[in-house]
């Protein structure tokens, strides 16, 4: 099944059991579905709980929100994470500090969700991966979508935590297939951490044998397999590689043990340089592991660019699965 | 459903705020009230002017103390604006949300007649309906909410009265906004959107003719009533002062924000009679006279003299006391995350 | 100044675009065209038609590379639309500032008539007028500038106005906006700086009562003539697909935007009939037939077949020719920082 | 002279010297100039170029925007810096990337001003100190208000790069002194960096005489030299302090040398926990002076919190001078 499909199916299955949640987004009513057919067959299904708005980003979560603080559960998509810049404000400043502002705890079951990402040829204001912008604001969670983990499970631990959040969604996932029954591959097997089970492990025999860790959410979990294999192939080095579902607040501690047995712990994800979620990562493993890490964490991050439209120039901004395999064989080499 | 006039004390329900002018009689009966224009006072009921003057002297006290440092933070008293809420009071009910905003201590009251519990927020003491970590802009309350940034509490508005159609038909959400906040674009895409969803959302605007420092035709082209328009949303201008005249006028118009699922915006042609927040007016001294001559407290005290004298000093002596009281007290405690 | 009548190849002003019934021959001569009926097409320049005719098999030639694989990324074609820009072309001066937005082919080709320059951008080829790093939404050229977030460049056309007042009097600004974009606070945000700078914008709004798959009945509550109204901005409607007619009618409102610092929004009931990009249209027969109805290259074929004749096989040639050229080029090469 | 009143001046000196330059904000018009009298004097001076206008916080960075693009200098002050959120896409999505997305490099001198940070009771949308959320958006530059640099030639070197940048203020500068004459208090003396100018180095006597580097800009500056004091008073600790006026992109590398001397470094900024400041400041000097550094880069912060309104509550929840001191003193001990 396409992560596509599973998304779909999760917010069926979500609109079916919590009478109380509502999906509203830009373009999403049958029979068009959402500019990712992610939404298809919702309105049609829960009409007076599934909305398609006008195009007003800010307006949208800030309706979600209010639903959220009435008490329902508000989904909003936004059509193109990227516009979600338009709607900054209502999610930091209102929806995130709302929970503890009023001196109480304040429930507020928001989720937007973010299709980001490049490689399709959008241009740069269609294609970015904007996640690191929205961490470390009190009350706010990230989530990433991921091939490895059925998205209701995904989307029920998010709103039972009724505190706002923002799923990011490659959009490249949504014609990828989901893995399941352990497989990835003919050479890649994937299993849940058994200290973080939101943690996805993509291992070559035994998850507990290898000299480097990957970490790596979302979109870029299949350019770290390709990585995965192509170190092992081609330069005989054993990764595992975890996929997380939740950015921030990042868990590091189960994973510490994981983390502390390898000889490179790398991060690779999709935003271009400069305050990424992998500088975040690292800062918790530098604290914590001190003493254990060989040599700093190694980031993977796209360039330090806009992202062109043209296919040729968009690759060479763009984080790829050699991009992954060269920082580790150079972080080897130090 | 709301019951107007268990509230009203007077036997006026503002038709006489029609001009001398006007000879038929049965119209000046029947008719509603203008409230579009200023017109003369009527008599209040003890509840109405209790709560005026409570507002008044609660706002009054918060500049003393700031005068005298006893307050931290900022704060934006709606002196001369009292009678706006105090009027919508009776219309709204328990289960309407409300959304305020910077300019809100009025609203809170109207809603809770809870100075104690906002004196404490705003000095950060026990007993502070927020814990003392909102302060004078973020209150929460059951259904009522305020913030500080402008304009962002409307697509949130429109949001509650989502859930409200679903949820519990024929209640509404209210949202306070000045005229200075119609610079903001939230402000259109909620307005886009209640129409479009029909959803029961009033509109209250305090046009005071200032934001901050701005006069609003520095800030504003165009006018309220056209941006109601252009969404093809429902439009009711209140110059008028009086509270029977003004909720009398605007009951029906209420019921219709209920019943009919139809938006409102209703423009109140209000006068800021203090700084913005604690001193900083730069208005001009016939600004300011101008401001004060549509103040409800002189115009009340001058029309109706003893029943404002029978409450005004007794309602500042409350609040005196309250203010001795919550002074008094030790620091709020939080609860929440300090991690 | 714009000489309006340069580029105007037939003795029509579109003054007859009145309908029969009109029978007061001054007034027929004298009057202004009726903008806001469509009306009989009238004979086109050579010119014009010309550019129509190229922004057509343009388009036509985008949508074939797509569905040959040709292209990455996405487009939205203006099929349907192309007459807007074209009417405007000569009313507009090359000092003038003009923001498009994701449907801006035409408005680029109108502007420079640059097919080639315009194709290798969205192709990535040498050539290509942003190095092929903006592509088909994100176009820099000269005063000229696209970009793909709805309602954005509206508050930035402000700005551009504003340099334009000090550094340039009489240039004026023209942003193309959608219907579906007045969904954005930006718009709101811009028009009311606008008015209130007297800041010479034209806002050009095509209004093709649909916003990507969604009918303006779902995204828009009012009208546009209300919105602009609300900013006590200045309005005209056209529903006129005759090139002449919409060209002659706006030259004076445009001049009294160089001239009396006045904003303006042109309302063009306009007809998008291709798909929002590439093949996503889920419009029912009947409205796509309606669009088709209005499209002005079906009911120029009609009117003028000859003339029509005489240019449509040969445009449609070139810009085949330019294609294959532009194919045939090298990867555009960006010297751009990719550190 | 009070940084208000530099910075006030500078701008004055910014209009007279630049015929191109404008002013846009709300409420700056004299005779109020400005929620903070930072534009006192300049709407009288300068009508046509300094504009109060409406509360429209997306929109004033819009035409600030259109006016660089046009060939103009402008700059914007945001009233609060909170209120920035509303403005983040137009500073991320549309001037910061016009500077390269059209394939050619486009001037855009556009400076968005934004007072930030708490200790004045305002409550959580008046006291935020966001800059980390604007940290790695291609093409746009983060400035820090300094009361060691003289705010011209700080505004003057923004503008002469001609990209988006915004310029954060902690507000409790605008009522503090100028350090002038290389004289902090009795104790403490600054210079410039002789690597770096823009950054102003404190120190008790010798500035190449130190066991530890605090890295902290702007109002974090007064905290931290009164932890220089205290760690040297009350724990013979000898501190150096470097105070930047840069934040991003962060030049590392002049000040290496001056870093790999230390014990501990400590970075300290009033931005609540999650992606800060620090976090990408100890990313860079993690990689480069791996093999040098006793422990890592010690971030100091605010909790991850909502900033209460309450002084006593505020207190607890923002970075003091002690706070500084205490992380220092820990990391010793680590
Ligand atoms: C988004 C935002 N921008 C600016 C401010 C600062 N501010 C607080 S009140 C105010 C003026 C508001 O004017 P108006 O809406 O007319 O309300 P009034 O103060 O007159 O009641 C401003 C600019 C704010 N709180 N939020
Ligand atoms: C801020 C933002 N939200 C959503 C989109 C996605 N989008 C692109 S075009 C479009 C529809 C625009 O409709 P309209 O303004 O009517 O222009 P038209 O496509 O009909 O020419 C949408 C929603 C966008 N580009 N920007
Ligand atoms: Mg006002
Ligand atoms: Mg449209």
């Amino acid at each position: 099944m396409r992560v596509a499909e599973n998304l779909n199916q999760s917010l069926h299955s979500l609109l079916e059991a919590e009478p109380r949640a509502y999906v509203l987004g830009e373009d999403i009513a049958d029979p068009y579905g959402g500019a990712f057919k992610v939404t298809k067959g919702l309105s049609d299904s829960y009409p007076g709980r599934v909305l398609t708005t006008p195009i007003s980003e800010s307006g949208i979560v800030g309706a979600g929100a209010g639903l959220a603080l009435a008490g329902d559960v508000a989904i909003v998509e936004i059509m193109f994470g990227d516009f979600v810049a338009l709607a900054f404000d209502q999610i930091v400043n209102f929806a995130s500090k709302s929970v503890s502002m009023y001196g109480r705890r304040v429930p507020m079951p928001l989720v937007a969700r973010c299709p980001m990402g490049g490689r399709r040829g959008y241009g740069a204001t269609h294609s970015q991966s904007l996640q690191k912008h929205f961490i470390g604001a009190p009350g706010l969670s990230l989530y990433e979508l991921s091939p490895f983990r059925d998205s209701y499970e995904l989307l029920s631990e998010i709103v039972e935590r009724e505190e706002p959040a923002m799923l990011f969604e490659d959009k490249v996932l949504y014609t990828s297939q989901m893995f399941t029954d352990g497989v990835v591959d003919d050479l890649l097997s994937f299993d849940r951490h058994p200290q973080a089970p939101d943690v996805a492990r993509v291992f070559v025999d035994d998850p507990d044998r290898y000299d480097v860790v990957l970490i790596a959410a979302g979109g870029m979990a299949h350019r770290a397999c390709e990585a995965v294999r192509d170190l092992l192939v081609e330069e005989e080095i054993t990764a595992l590689l975890l996929v997380p579902t939740r950015l921030y607040p990042f868990a590091a501690e189960p994973l510490l043990g994981t983390l502390g047995a390898a000889d490179v712990i790398c991060v690779a994800e999709e935003g271009t340089a400069g305050g990424t979620w992998g500088a975040e990562v690292a800062q918790q493993l530098h604290q914590r592991l001190w003493g254990t890490l060989r040599r700093p964490v190694r980031l993977v991050h796209s360039a330090d660019s806009v992202i062109p439209s043209a296919a040729h120039l968009e690759e060479r901004v763009l984080v790829s699965g050699d991009t992954i395999r060269q920082a580790v064989v150079e972080a080897l080499r130090d | 459903m709301t019951d107007v006039s268990v509230e009203t004390r007077g036997t006026n329900t503002g038709a006489n705020t029609n001009t001398e002018a006007d000879t038929d009689a049965t119209a000046t009966v029947n008719a509603p009230p203008d409230l579009t224009a200023v017109g003369p006072l009527t008599e209040l009921a003890d509840d109405d002017l209790e709560l005026l003057l409570l507002i008044r002297h609660f706002e009054r006290k918060l500049l003393d103390l700031f005068g005298q440092g006893e307050l931290n933070g900022t704060t934006h008293t709606c002196l001369g604006q009292e009678y706006v809420p105090v009027s919508l009071r009776p219309l709204l009910e328990d289960r309407d949300f409300v959304f305020s905003n910077h300019r809100g201590h009025g609203h809170y009251l109207s809603r809770f007649r809870d100075p104690a519990g906002l004196l404490a927020e705003i000095m950060g003491r026990e007993g502070a309906v927020c814990s003392g970590v909102g302060g004078s802009q973020h209150i929460l309350r059951d259904r009522y909410l305020s913030t500080g940034v402008q304009g962002q509490s409307l697509p949130v508005a429109v949001g509650a009265g989502l859930h409200q159609l679903r949820a519990d038909p024929g209640a509404l959400v209210c949202a306070f906004i000045g005229d200075g906040t119609w610079g903001e674009g939230a402000v259109y895409e909620a307005l886009n959107m209640a129409q479009l969803w029909r959803v029961p959302l009033l509109v209250a605007v305090e046009h005071n003719g200032i934001a901050q420092s701005t006069p609003a035709v520095a800030n504003m082209a165009g006018t309220i009533e056209g941006r109601a328009a252009a969404f093809g949303i429902r439009y009711q201008r209140v110059a008028s002062l009086d509270v029977n005249a003004v909720r009398t006028g605007l009951a029906p118009l209420v019921h219709e924000v209920r019943e009919q699922r139809s938006p409102l915006v209703v423009e109140f042609v209000t006068h800021r009679v203090g700084p913005h927040s604690k001193g900083d007016d730069t208005r001009t001294r016939e600004q300011l006279a101008h401001a004060r001559e549509h103040d409800w407290y002189r115009l009340y005290g001058a029309a109706f003299p003893e029943h404002f004298e029978s409450w005004d000093g007794k309602v500042r002596a409350e609040v005196d006391e309250i203010a001795r009281d919550v002074a008094g007290r030790p620091p709020a405690v939080w609860s929440g995350s300090c991690a």
